[in-house]
């Protein structure tokens, strides 16, 4: 099913974005030091030949932080969007196709968390759970399956009415096959499309978060939290900051970049007429 | 369409009017002070003594003033009082200045201190067990105090800025009182205290500046930056590692060191606590010296027991257990803590030594201690989970933690029993470790009924020792306390007692 | 008979989309539907493949019914090859599927290897093609195609009529031709109906509609249609046939 | 039309009394009791039991719900832990900071998003498309909290220009501008690109109409309705940007106040800013609905008949 | 007066690197109508919109409009003719005018572009082919969707006309209008070229419009002229077997 999705012409972009994941999942294998070994003895040293970002406040080493950082704040980013995007999804197809009351329940639930402002319910939810990576990322999946719910599920009214949706019928096709068969590959691609344009979003979210002291806690090595410990040094010490602030910006940028992508392939695509 | 061309091309000039430049006003009679040490955060959000640690803002910036005052050597002075006679143990009598007078020109007579005493008694929360007084009575200047019991330290706690001389019938309406000090609030917000100059100042020295507004900024970052913009005459409160930005001509730094300590403090409740073994390895694996010279950037000097080395029952007259990695080890090996499943933690009967550590984050060292702390007993194989949350209260109620870990000023009135009282003795308000020793009670006890300087000094070494000894709580560091100010504020100063900011001398030149 | 519709009533938001339409096809026969848009042909289709339900009336059908769609290539799920598309309705048929579906390739005129192909790889005419081999693909007993040339250009749409006219007399194959342009009608049905307004207002073989329009609207219908008008006015036109 | 916005308002019903209970059951799960909080641990349990039964505490959860809901209503939502002020008030108190910084937030980023994405769409794949499209990238891909940060960084230290704190809402405005207006400056590019390969375009320049007419009179009109669902959208983003960017450059605004209250665990004030933010969210997309109605000919005839 | 009013002499259009239509020539005379037929692809529409500069590039040849090149003029050249000299109409003149203004405005905007007319006189002018067209003047206070298919190509006739172009192009006028109301809509044009001696280039699929209603025809395939020739030359004798089966289709 993938194949058609990923023509030639994207791999430029999913060697970096790949590459980012791959280092998240590998990330304890590539730190140079632990990055949580204090040595108060070379704190705050500016980026030299040993520590190629400088260090921390600490003596921790930025590098060996903002790696294995890749990882909580990646692959958190990722399983959060999985989860969302995949349940969110099959709540929206399911309420789409079969119509009646579970869509209206269920589409009543969503307008519910959809009237929540995202970032003001996370900073809720995760104050009312208390603080902690897992609360925040669960904080924004609250919210976060609503918009899957709600593209799925007009693209399965649109697929619904598609005359190929009549052909399996005629088929003999029964209601779990079309879903599996027609509907669910149908609505993939754009719904693959808004995760990989979210991949970002979220990334970003859930580092506003720790940024604010609700996601993940010290001494966890996650970007945002790493710019809210490093604030005071700005001026003294902008490294400790820098580097996971660009270490954010490059991610979501990276993961934008393959969202744009991905978005023109699969609209080329579909707008073939 | 054109209109509405229109009105976004005058909203644009709009903004673009009242935006850019520096809105700095640089007025030599307004002073703008940040500090981080007002607010809700701190229960001092407002300038009612009577209520909850207010007193402390009612006092340190210039609205009100108790009736003995410390030097720096934190020794008592006169200030709205002008004497006082010991009568005997149990009473004391204080004879008010004639001079002193409240900023709405009512005189401070004995009925006036009175009053206020009465109202502090009924209303506080601290009060009341630290005088313990049983009647007050008021003849002219001259007001008479009786206790129920000794205490040794009156006069001491009546400068405890809740003892801070109030007129009661001018109420506390919007968070405002009326006192005697040199500057008068005009509004109070949980954020934002404004002053203007008191027109009857009573004191020798009148107020220079005619506004004065504090503002509550408890970002440190916020107030560097502010600061170095010149939006800020004088802030309190810096991150250390900005102290170095204003290491230059165009600013001045007033520091002082302070009785504040970095403490924490083991549950005995917990069982894994309970044995001394391991409390002192944790107490000895914590590298002080380290935290001080790097995280505290040299603001303060390492601890050894609860009160710093100028006092005369300070750090200089105790000794606890070095910092020493292997002997720590040993100690937990002796009790039976031995990593034996290699995943770099001791256990004992399957389990990891794993301690919850509370600590709190609106003073911006303790999450530092806490990281360290985390990481140098990594070193012995202890695994701490810290928990830093405004919310510790609600963990200190529920007996969730393992060690409490809190900053404190041990001896705001000079005077060691404070401490001991409200941190040590068993069953006190913030025994957070329930520590509880016979040894403690006894020496209390005596302290209690002590009179004099030396004696009382002699029994706080005893006291502190004994603390040091059990292992009942580790102390880290005693703050070295910073003022920054531009270069053309003058009067100034950070004092020990951590009490008194704005005062009459302050001006800008 | 294969198919018989009597009294079939359908309404939308309470306005009648078809009023008590009455007829019947022959096994074999090719019945021509015709009628603007938005007179109730399509509806009329998906109520006979009981793709949509209907309000009241009875529809006898004898045997595997399949359709044909307007838009070829929306027929087929983007995401799946021609190849399983055709297949999906073979599911009695276990094992070869894929020389069944060759086969049926090779009868709609397309080359084997198009059961690899997705429906955007391949033309309008060719797409449709392969919906008439999913279509043929379980020997039904009628065909309904519902306007199945009109999204195709000319020359195409000659090609696919030509393909389904022998299919159906091959397979003796009953068809249902529904279409708004009346042209198409002498070259594949036997007999016509005429549909206006949700009610069918003239039903004869194509040759006497064409000859002697009996209803107003048929009339209206073939008196609009320039080709007639112009075409026949022109001899040339049929030297040039 | 007033039929309409009737039965849009009581749609709306159902969504709230939603929103409230979500709100009131969040807290309610995790929230520490009120009682407690109140008296810190020295009162008796019959005081407390006393004050719980006053309070209304003692009841079963939809009544509990009923009078919070009932308080939300009337605007008395209780006290806070903290200071023990009055929680709307406090909220009331702090609304119209946070109300100004979106919207100068708002008006700067429409200031200069519009044009830069209309230029962009013109101008397609030419150097001031690359340019446009290239920061307004940049923009998009870094967390407001890192541009807030830079910006204090360059334009308050460096540069010397604007001041840090209170005083100016230039600096906070500003850095909730660059997210929103860079993912704004995409949209309105992507939505007049769009509307440039529309028919009636090609129409008006077959009849001699000059490009800049075209694009004044016909486009600009055209995507007001997208563009006014965009802003609406957005205004849920910008909420919630609004707590990180006041945190940093302590705007004393309900997002700073929502996030103390947060880290002092003070449920009674978290409870009302996320309803209050809320039910503003859903009242500002009605109104932005109800504007699109009304500024669009085809849904204000009723295209349909 | 010239004779041609239009030639396209051996003209190739692109999109972008893709040549779409290749060397096709044809000429009008005043009052001629063209028709150019073919399938979907084949090129027609580009043709028309290269001719009026809407679309595509001329990679080679030349198109003279009334005796002057008119091959990929500038913006501001073509603006002065558009409209003025050379109407258009479109398969779906609703979607033609912009949906959230009045069609009177967006008709006096093209007007105003090229004459100092006032409104009033703007209106008088238009009710006069409004009333030939068979059009209520009271469509110039609607809005372009509140008109049904065969008003709204009127709707663009009155559009197209109300300056007196000498060209008139039209592209598939009546290709999303039911059978009934085509008719009418080509009954208008010939009338308009009855009234006015109006050029006109119909780009149509349909072979029966071509042949009720053209002068000339150009069959097109694959963006290749196949055939140019005068009606009567193309059915009663089509060159190529291209046109035959065209012919043969469609009827």
């Amino acid at each position: 099913m993938l194949k058609p999705l990923i023509p030639d012409h994207l791999s430029l972009i999913t060697v970096p974005a790949l590459a980012l994941i791959l280092v998240a999942i590998f990330a304890q294998y590539l730190t140079p030091f632990d990055p949580y070994a204090q040595d108060l003895t070379r704190a705050l040293t500016p980026p030299d030949s040993v520590n190629l970002l400088g260090t921390d406040r600490y003596g921790r080493d930025i590098l060996s932080r903002v790696i294995i950082g890749s990882q909580t704040t990646i692959l958190s980013a990722l399983a959060l969007l999985a989860v969302i995007s995949i349940v969110g999804s099959l709540i929206g197809a399911v309420c789409g196709f079969k119509g009646g009351r579970v869509d209206t329940i269920l589409m009543r639930t969503s307008d519910v968390f959809l009237a929540f402002p995202q970032m003001v319910f996370a900073i809720a939810a995760a104050g009312a759970l208390g603080g902690g990576l897992f609360n925040a990322a669960l904080a924004l999946a609250l919210i976060g399956w609503t918009k899957y719910a709600r593209i799925s599920r007009s693209l399965t009214l649109t697929i619904r009415k598609m005359p190929y949706i009549d052909a399996a019928k005629l088929a003999g096709t029964g209601s779990a096959g079309i879903l599996i068969n027609h509907v669910l590959p149908n609505i993939a691609g754009p719904i693959l499309v808004t995760a990989a344009l979210d991949i970002g979003t979220i990334i970003m979210e859930l580092a506003g978060l720790s940024f604010l002291g609700l996601g993940a806690m010290p001494p966890t090595a996650e970007w945002g939290a790493m710019m809210n410990n490093g604030r005071s040094m700005l001026q003294t010490a902008p490294w400790v900051i820098l580097s996971p602030g660009f270490a954010i910006f490059l991610t979501v940028a990276i993961f934008n970049l393959l969202g744009d992508k991905l978005r023109d392939v699969i609209d080329v695509r579909g707008n073939r007429n | 369409m054109k209109k509405f061309l229109a009105a976004m091309i005058s909203a644009g000039i709009l903004i673009s009017g009242c935006g850019g430049g520096n809105s700095v006003a640089d007025d030599k009679n307004t002073f703008t002070y940040g500090t981080v040490a007002y607010g809700v955060a701190m229960e001092n959000a407002g300038t009612n003594p009577h209520e909850s640690y207010s007193g402390w803002s009612t006092i340190r910036y210039g609205i009100g003033e108790t009736l003995f005052k410390f030097n720096e050597h934190m020794e008592l002075e006169p200030w709205i009082a002008e004497s006082f006679a010991q009568i005997d143990d149990y009473t004391v009598q204080i004879k008010i200045n004639d001079a002193a007078v409240f900023s709405n020109g009512k005189k401070v007579d004995g009925e006036a201190v009175k009053k206020c005493l009465e109202h502090l008694i009924a209303n506080h929360d601290r009060a009341p067990h630290d005088l313990k007084i049983s009647a007050i009575t008021a003849d002219g200047q001259t007001v008479t105090i009786t206790s129920t019991e000794k205490v040794p330290a009156l006069l001491n706690y009546l400068s405890d800025p809740y003892g801070c001389i109030i007129d009661i019938d001018a109420g506390f309406d919007d968070k405002i009182v009326v006192g005697t000090g040199p500057y008068r609030a005009v509004k109070v917000t949980d954020t934002q205290i404004d002053l203007v100059r008191n027109e009857n100042y009573w004191g020798a020295v009148k107020p220079k500046l005619e506004k004065i507004i504090v503002r509550s900024i408890t970002d440190g970052d916020t107030l560097t930056m502010a600061m170095q913009n010149g939006e800020l005459d004088a802030v309190q409160g810096l991150p250390y590692s900005s102290l170095k930005l204003f290491d230059n001509d165009n600013f001045k730094i007033s520091q002082v060191d302070t009785s504040r300590v970095y403490q924490a403090a083991f549950n005995f409740d917990t069982p894994e606590l309970q044995d001394l073994n391991v409390r002192r390895a944790i107490s000895m694996a914590i590298d002080k010296e380290n935290f001080t010279k790097v995280l505290l950037d040299g603001n303060g000097t390492a601890a050894v027991g609860p009160f710093p080395a100028n006092l005369s029952f300070g750090d200089n007259a105790v000794h606890a257990a070095a910092y020493d990695l292997d002997g720590a080890k040993n100690l937990l090996a002796e009790s039976g803590w031995i990593d034996t499943d290699g995943d770099g933690y001791v256990d004992k009967d399957g389990k990891n030594l794993e301690l919850r550590y509370l600590t709190y984050t609106s003073r911006q060292e303790l999450p530092l201690l806490a990281e360290a702390a985390q990481a140098n007993l990594k070193k012995i194989g202890v695994k701490l989970n810290v928990n830093a949350t405004d919310n510790y209260k609600t963990f200190l109620r529920d007996g969730e933690y393992d060690i409490f870990s809190k900053a404190i000023v041990t001896a705001p009135t000079g005077d060691a029993e404070y401490y001991f009282t409200s941190h040590i003795v068993s069953g006190a308000v913030d025994n957070a470790g329930h520590y509880d020793s016979a040894e403690i009670s006894r020496l209390e006890n005596e302290l209690h009924n002590t009179f004099g300087a030396a004696n009382r000094s002699a029994l706080a070494v005893q006291m502190s020792q004994q603390i040091l000894d059990d292992c009942a709580l580790f102390y880290a560091s005693h703050l070295r306390m910073s003022f920054v100010m531009k270069n053309n504020v003058v009067g100034f100063y950070a004092h020990p007692s951590d009490y008194y900011e704005i005062t009459a001398e302050l001006e800008k030149k | 008979m294969v198919l018989e519709v009597r009294h079939v009533k359908k309404s939308f938001n309470g306005r009648a989309v078809l009023d008590d339409i009455n007829f019947s096809v022959d096994s074999g026969e090719c019945v021509g539907i015709v009628g603007r848009s938005g007179c109730g042909k399509s509806t009329l289709a998906k109520i006979i493949a009981r793709l949509i339900n209907y309000d009241s009336g009875e529809i006898f059908i004898d045997g595997e019914l399949q359709m044909i769609f307007q838009t070829p290539e929306d027929s087929f799920n983007p995401r799946k090859t021609l190849g399983w598309s055709i297949a999906e309705p073979l599911r009695s048929v276990k094992s070869d599927k894929l020389s069944v579906v060759s086969d049926l390739l090779e009868k709609v005129g397309l080359p084997a290897d198009y059961a690899k192909k997705y429906p955007h790889e391949v033309s309008g005419g060719e797409c449709q093609r392969a919906a008439i081999a999913r279509a043929i693909s379980v020997n039904p007993k009628i065909l309904i195609c519902d306007e199945a040339t009109s999204a195709l250009d000319v020359t195409i749409q000659a090609q696919i009529i030509n393909l389904l006219k022998k299919l159906c007399r091959e397979k003796n194959i009953a068809c249902l031709f529904i279409t708004h342009d009346l042209n198409l009608l002498p070259k594949i049905a036997d007999r016509v109906i005429v549909l206006h307004g949700g009610k069918i207002v003239e039903e004869n073989s194509t040759a006497e509609i064409f000859k002697a329009p009996k209803s107003p609207f048929t009339q209206e219908l073939l008196s609009a249609d320039l080709f007639f008008q112009n075409l026949q006015s022109l001899p040339i036109f049929f030297n040039a046939r | 039309m007033r039929k309409y916005i009737l039965s849009r308002m009581i749609q709306l019903v159902p969504i709230l009394l939603g929103i409230t209970f979500l709100t009131f059951g969040m807290m309610q799960f995790t929230a520490d009791d009120a009682v407690d909080k109140i008296y810190e641990g020295s009162v008796s349990e019959e005081i407390k039991s006393a004050k719980r039964a006053e309070l209304g505490l003692d009841k079963n959860f939809m009544i509990q719900y009923g009078n919070w809901l009932g308080g939300v209503i009337t605007g008395d939502m209780g006290r806070s832990f903290i200071s023990g002020k009055l929680v709307f008030e406090t909220f009331a108190e702090k609304l119209p900071a946070t109300i100004e910084l979106m919207l100068v937030s708002i008006l700067l980023t429409i200031l200069i998003a519009t044009p830069a994405g209309i230029l962009a769409a013109v101008k397609q794949n030419k150097f001031p498309d690359y340019l446009i499209r290239a920061l307004s990238f940049i923009g998009n891909s870094m967390p407001n909290f890192f541009v807030g940060l830079l910006l204090i960084y360059f334009l308050a230290l460096k540069l010397n220009l604007l001041p840090i704190i209170g005083a100016s809402v230039i600096m906070p405005a500003l850095t909730l501008t660059i997210s929103m207006g860079a993912k704004y400056t995409r949209q309105i590019r992507a939505v007049v690109l769009e509307e440039l390969k529309k028919p009636y375009v090609m129409g008006a320049r077959s009849r001699g109409v000059s490009e800049f007419t075209i694009l004044t009179k016909s486009v600009l009109p055209s995507i007001l309705v997208p563009v006014i669902t965009l802003l609406a959208l957005s205004i849920g983003s910008l909420l919630g940007g609004t707590a990180i960017v006041e945190t940093i450059f302590m705007w004393d605004g309900v997002g700073k106040m929502a996030v103390d209250a947060i880290l002092m665990r003070d449920y009674p004030l978290i409870q009302a800013y996320v309803v209050w933010m809320a039910i503003i969210y859903v009242v500002i997309n009605l109104a932005a609905d109800l504007l699109y109605r009304f500024l669009d000919p085809r849904i204000r005839y009723g295209e349909n008949g | 007066m010239f004779e041609n009013i239009l030639s396209v002499e051996e003209v190739s259009v692109a999109y972008g690197a893709k040549e779409i239509v290749h060397g096709v020539s044809f000429n009008l005379r005043r009052g001629e109508i063209l028709a150019i037929v073919g399938e979907s692809g084949s090129g027609k529409s580009t043709i028309l919109k290269a001719i009026n500069g809407l679309g595509g590039v001329v990679t080679d040849g030349q198109i003279f409009f009334d005796g002057r090149e008119i091959t990929n003029l500038d913006d501001n050249s073509r603006r002065k003719i558009s409209g003025e000299s050379i109407g258009m109409i479109f398969q779906n003149a609703g979607a033609s005018f912009c949906p959230v203004r009045k069609i009177g405005a967006q008709i006096f905007e093209s007007v105003a572009a090229h004459k100092n007319w006032t409104y009033a006189e703007f209106e008088s002018r238009a009710g006069v082919i409004m009333k030939n067209i068979n059009l209520d003047a009271k469509i110039l206070n609607e809005y372009p969707f509140k008109l049904s298919g065969g008003m709204a190509q009127r709707a663009g006739i009155l559009a197209a006309t109300i300056l007196n172009p000498k060209l008139l192009l039209a592209d598939e006028p009546t290709s999303a209008l039911d059978t009934i109301t085509q008719v009418s809509v080509v009954k208008e044009l010939l009338k308009l070229r009855e009234r006015q001696n109006i050029s006109i280039v119909i780009v149509t699929h349909h072979i029966g419009v071509a042949a009720y209603m053209a002068d000339k025809i150009l069959v097109l395939r694959d963006g290749r002229q196949i055939e140019v020739g005068t009606k009567e030359q193309i059915f009663k004798a089509p060159q190529e077997i291209y046109t035959r089966e065209l012919i043969k289709a469609a009827a």
